[in-house]
């Protein structure tokens, strides 16, 4: 027993090391993907937001999502931790407020870290989405509502306890409670923005805006990649040989497979294999494999990994059809491929695969019922998350603003925000205004006129 | 013919751009500058110590022209750069072309343009 | 038994995660060391080569390599890890078809993941020594022949119990099976593409082509290290204390002795210290150590990685003169150092060292018997790799080509083949023809006339 | 008792991989900040301080550190751990020459290998201090001496057994023993040094000389905080669950606050959050919390903190008043979080904590007696290490000079040094001599002189 | 003195440099600018949407020569900088030099070349 | 008014603009250029192979002057760009500007600069 508890211990605390280091990902990712402009203002989100989820899940969040309480939300041991708990007792030797983690072996402050670089997480995702306009300011406070109160209570839902639960929905390491939630959330966000300038035209072309770094996107996907061993494998929170080595398959081959298919699919759209779609490409696989990974034989995530990398390419596409504005690819990374990994374990599951008594899937004949549990956990997360996150969203707006001014904008968030510069020693152009588009014309006339007006807020 | 030379913001480039190719004035070298005039600079900050960047990015744009040419193109900068604040940049006419040739063909004079 | 399991599997899985972590680092090195224009390029190779590896191993690579067979290769669970298989029972309690790993005490997916990434890494070897002029077509293609037949192959002969294996070689880490092998397999490459251009004048003069980036280089040195102390102390399989701790201390001796031998042979050679050859320098010294981690004390480590950084000196110089145009120093720190430290196992070996029974080495009073073990090993990958790596791109150049055009290579791979360019705000030059060198011309006249008639494919 | 072994020494290494990891960290923080001129002797320095800190420590500084001996340093097994050791045995059982680690019960090897990533850390730190100016032989001789003498005679006195530790004070995982000693041999350097060509103007105006790579600054900070969970809790030698996971927490919510803190700080301060700020705060929270991590609870863990967020905004400030010229904010971070972390233990430190009788720190009603032996250690250090180093500058300033030529300062180290370009193919300009501050010229008249006389020393 | 101004293709660089160095023409100045011409622009992508960059790299070399040498160094331009294909660039010769100065030593007119 | 062209140092730049700027001359252009003349280059290594760099980093300053604040002008550039060795670079100044407008104002002549 003792000896568990160790190993478990160590497992634990590793893995959550290694999702601690995607927030390096992240910030590269993110970066890379936006101008050299608002650079420095991507790499303080991405740095900030994981002190500001460390201190608000430490503060409520922890509390609000495993405290015990009601279906909804927990109401015991709130604040900082405070409640009592045994841990790592586990089963019927636990005694404390925090049941629903009672199953792990570990102590409750390996819990507490480990549930926390998930938060982080789900708070990182948004930044990418809502990057090269966002107030610094602004993504700061919505980025503690999201740890505090809504990550929380749609985690109390799913893996606290609360009705999601109790309704047989299985999201083994969080295609749902983390990605989409960031997905949603983001997509909050990014509607209430309203795309860049200079993204699309008057006319209604979409203007590409090239990132500035394709080295460090390059260096942040692997890094994701990396710390993905933590996220998924992590999920067990006991290091089960057969479960965690089961698991560190699944998720690779889903991730592999899903490089190989955007690739091949980006490749005959697009004439040319793209890079940034590839990176993205990666990111998918892995998180549509996330909700599945313990459920799933290893030629299932072949074909998660298959499916997450053609999606990623449609949905990239179809959200700039949309004119829904994403540098970064977040809401088809996290958000599209989030919902598809969560329905995912609806249609590949296999019961029993690692020892959780999941049912089987819809492809291996458990009929539809897992799969139709697995929607009512994508809608309703979905609506709440999405109606939440708007309100702290039009909140925000009404009260400090969310969007810089367009000079900022234009000028860069790095000098607005900041009065820093990412690379003051390079000679950099900007590219984004010295395109012009195969038809169209990249600055359309009203904003430009805005412009001459000094910094009208859009 | 005669060597045009404007400063303008680099935001303005792409509108610049624009109108000279509605023109069809297609010719030009465009280079990334610094420029310091009656503007005042950025106040940037490094750890903690602000300090004033008084040299500002601008965009070169040359351009040869014919001279019956000049004036529709000087227009043409003058309308689609300006802004009306500080730091809208200038042009610089210059006279004294004495002879272009296209490299790719040889060709001199004004058909080189 | 069940906790040496569970102990195990955590330590094997944790060292293949900080293994898989070094595609991130040849990524950085193999893209800082070459120019801005082909960044993007690079950095698709070393990201797609192991999602082509992941799916080419588990689809039909690891069952040749561990796959019980004949002593050339492996016969049985050929496909998609297809055999009957008790894992982690191990020794005779041990049923299966994968006997050759019957001695580690994992599961089979913590056996197969542990080797993917492995092979992995031999396919990312051959990705710097082709850079800046390869097809990234036939890169792909490549690779799926090498981690498919070529690397399991060998690997059955050394570590899947074949001939080698059974004629008494001993290559602890890889040293040959992952090093000599990529090595081979690039140099194939190499050869039948030619130099890039420019590199090589009219008259013979050797015309360097600085990398854009040693912030990036340094970054995947040093992530190359840190992965190391999965791909070396991780081979031992289990988590045995004496072990694997000796390991990561001859493993970083090793490493940090090459570091100042090659600082101090370049220093003294060139005149100033060159950081491009320093970063090569850890790089040999941790190849040369491969082998032989567990089988010499820390001081003969010393010995081997003071020799390993004056030879990548001497060789990365001798590859120039001899017109081998390799952008990374792939073949001199992988190849040249792979030779090197598997014939160390032969000269520094100390029997039972750490429980493995190597019999000394030469200069224990072992004799000659382990040095010409070691050496028939050398000579048999080497001429087996060399031709098999040839032939497969023999025909690859005689089918879909291996090299782009002399337009694409003069205007960079990312415009040609990926229509991307990495750092699209920052204002570059094109440095490689902007240089004159020390006496002769940088740009040879022929070569500048097929350039003339438009994209002579060399 | 074997099992224990084996856990612990898993998460012994593992710990010390991550601290090893840290190098990386600090190259891209001290290159990111400083100019891109300079960048490959930075990353040079870095590259090589680890080599020659791992050969130094081997040799005699670990011998020096925890060889049986008097109070002052070891006497035993001083060279090349020379000594005899029976670990992993411990307590009573243990018979060697290194009893003041005889309660660790993993391998020598990895005793060794995790106090030498720890040395490492010390030397690495003096890198960024003095970087930008000094010769790149002279600061490879420091770092010999600092690993071999210096930081090993300090550690003796508090890890090794010697008197401090007998004084009853208390530096879990070196707030004092690494951070301040890197810190005060940095201050000695940058004293010795004087302030960097244009740092100060002659009416004695500050210019600032902001960093090339924001990026790269902020990727290396997150990866510092990813090796402090090694650091930190791998300081328990053992795979304690309470302990680690609570020291984890420790850590983790300490940086945390200490970003809010600096942010919220500078903010008030400066206008506009300063991202080169925010990253050395969250630098300076986990070098606070260092010394503390064991002893305190998680909310003194959050307040230590916030403290330490604070004192290094107004340390930067001050420092540079006082025309202590650190490119880096190495002395703020390292040297003035690492006293107060060390002194924090005396206020907030609560006996047995993680199970050891530290006594109550001063704020928990334990009086002034822990605090004053904190204090003595910080002051007796201080005295020992700042004059140890400089005598050591001092004599390489008399013999072979520390200071580039005022030239080579000029056109950047890179050139001078190492005849290397970090970026050939980018066009950069030279910030520092085309800023105006904000009244004062850039460039003094009298150095400026120097120049024209070609070459002047400082 | 003329001043010559040479707009090129940045790959064709080394052989002009090494071209006008035999001919004894050592200085010169060298900028990297963007043109734009007859020669239609470079197609890329970015997550799949294309677009045209149609600011192409040029290298703009400009050197302040002796009236004698002008036709000399122009006909080594030409023929150093030719592929024959769009894109091969420019020579402007501008002829209003007034005053040229040595910032070393003060030295004027041809003798500061 | 004449246009003023000198090539200098990098680290020169600060004290020429300090300079210029204490004489009440704002307006200039800075482009980042490199340049050749009599100076000899750089010996860099690239992994044991050392080459010559022989196109050294300049600073080119343009300026549009009032013709009776050349001679003024030139001197503090002089001055101020000089440090006696090879490399400090040269003044060109063209003397044929016939037109200058302000794009913010539309001013013409003089008082546009
Ligand atoms: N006399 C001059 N010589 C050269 N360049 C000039 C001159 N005056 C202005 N410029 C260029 O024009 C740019 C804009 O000038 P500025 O005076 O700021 O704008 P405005 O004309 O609107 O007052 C400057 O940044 C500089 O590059
Ligand atoms: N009228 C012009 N004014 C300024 N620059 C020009 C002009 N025409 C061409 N150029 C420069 O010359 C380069 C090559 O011109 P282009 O027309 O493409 O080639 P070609 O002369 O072979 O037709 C252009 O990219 C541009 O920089
Ligand atoms: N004839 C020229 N045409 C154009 N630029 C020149 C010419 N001569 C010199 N330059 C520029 O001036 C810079 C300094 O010239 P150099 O001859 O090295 O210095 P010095 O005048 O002190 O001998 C060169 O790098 C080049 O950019």
């Amino acid at each position: 027993m003792e000896t568990k508890v160790v190993m478990d211990t160590i497992w634990v605390l590793i893995a959550a090391m290694l999702v601690f280091f995607m927030n390096l990902g992240f910030a590269m990712v993110e970066s890379g993907f936006a101008r050299a402009k608002n650079a420095v203002n991507i790499l303080s989100k991405n740095f900030i937001v994981f002190a500001v989820s460390s201190l608000g899940f430490l503060f409520l969040g922890f509390g609000l999502m495993f405290g015990d309480g009601n279906s909804i939300f927990g109401t015991n041991g709130l604040f900082f931790l405070g409640g009592a708990d045994n841990s790592p007792a586990t089963g019927a030797a636990y005694q404390g407020v925090y049941s629903a983690l009672s199953w792990a072996g570990v102590p409750l402050m390996a819990k507490f870290f480990f549930q926390l670089v998930f938060a982080g997480t789900a708070a990182t995702i948004v930044s990418g989405a809502v990057a090269e306009r966002i107030k610094y300011k602004s993504f700061i406070v919505f980025s503690f509502f999201l740890t505090m109160l809504i990550y929380p209570v749609v985690g109390h839902w799913i893996w606290g306890g609360g009705w999601l639960y109790q309704n047989g929905m299985f999201d083994f390491a969080g295609s749902t409670v983390v990605h989409s939630v960031g997905g949603w959330a983001a997509l909050a966000g990014v509607l209430l923005l309203g795309p860049r300038f200079g993204k699309y035209t008057a006319n209604g072309k979409i203007v590409p805006i090239p990132g500035h770094n394709l080295s460090l996107a390059t260096l942040g996907t692997l890094v994701l990649w990396f710390g993905w061993f933590g996220f998924n494998p992590g999920s067990t929170m006991a290091a089960n040989p057969e479960a965690i080595s089961h698991i560190v398959v699944t998720t690779n081959t889903a991730a592999a497979a899903a490089v190989l298919s955007t690739t091949l699919a980006s490749w005959l759209l697009f004439g040319k294999p793209d890079l940034g779609m590839t990176l993205n490409g990666g990111l998918a696989g892995l998180v549509a494999i996330t909700a599945a990974c313990a459920f799933v034989s290893v030629g299932s995530s072949l074909l998660i990994g298959l499916i997450a990398g053609v999606l990623v390419v449609v949905s990239v596409v179809a959200f700039d059809r949309l004119k829904i504005d994403d540098p970064v690819g977040a809401l088809s990374v996290h958000l599209v491929n989030g919902i598809f990994g969560t329905l995912a374990v609806g249609l590949f599951a296999q019961d029993g695969l690692t020892g959780v008594a999941t049912g089987n899937g819809l492809l291996f004949g458990g009929g539809t019922g897992l799969l139709v549990a697995q929607l009512m956990g994508v809608v309703s997360v979905g609506a709440f998350v999405f109606s939440a996150a708007l309100l702290v969203w039009a909140a925000l707006k009404m009260t400090m603003g969310i969007r810089v001014s367009l000079r900022e904008e234009i000028e860069g968030l790095d000098r607005g925000e900041h009065g820093n510069e990412a690379y003051p020693d390079f000679l950099t152009r900007k590219p984004a205004y010295s395109f012009n588009v195969l038809s169209g014309v990249a600055v359309p006339q009203q904003a430009s006129q805005a412009l001459n007006k000094g910094g009208v807020r859009l | 013919m005669k060597l045009l030379t404007a400063v303008i913001r680099p935001e303005k480039l792409a509108e610049v751009k624009q109108a000279l190719t509605e023109l069809g004035c297609n010719g030009l070298m465009i280079t990334e500058i610094e420029g310091h005039g009656t503007q005042k600079g950025i106040i940037q900050q490094w750890r903690g110590e602000r300090y004033k960047v008084d040299l500002l990015p601008k965009v070169k744009l040359e351009l040869l022209v014919k001279d019956s040419e000049v004036e529709k193109i000087k227009r043409v900068i003058l309308e689609s750069a300006r802004t009306g604040e500080v730091g809208d940049g200038k042009i610089f006419i210059f006279d004294n072309v004495a002879q272009v040739i296209r490299i790719r063909t040889g060709e001199e004079g004004e058909k080189a343009l």
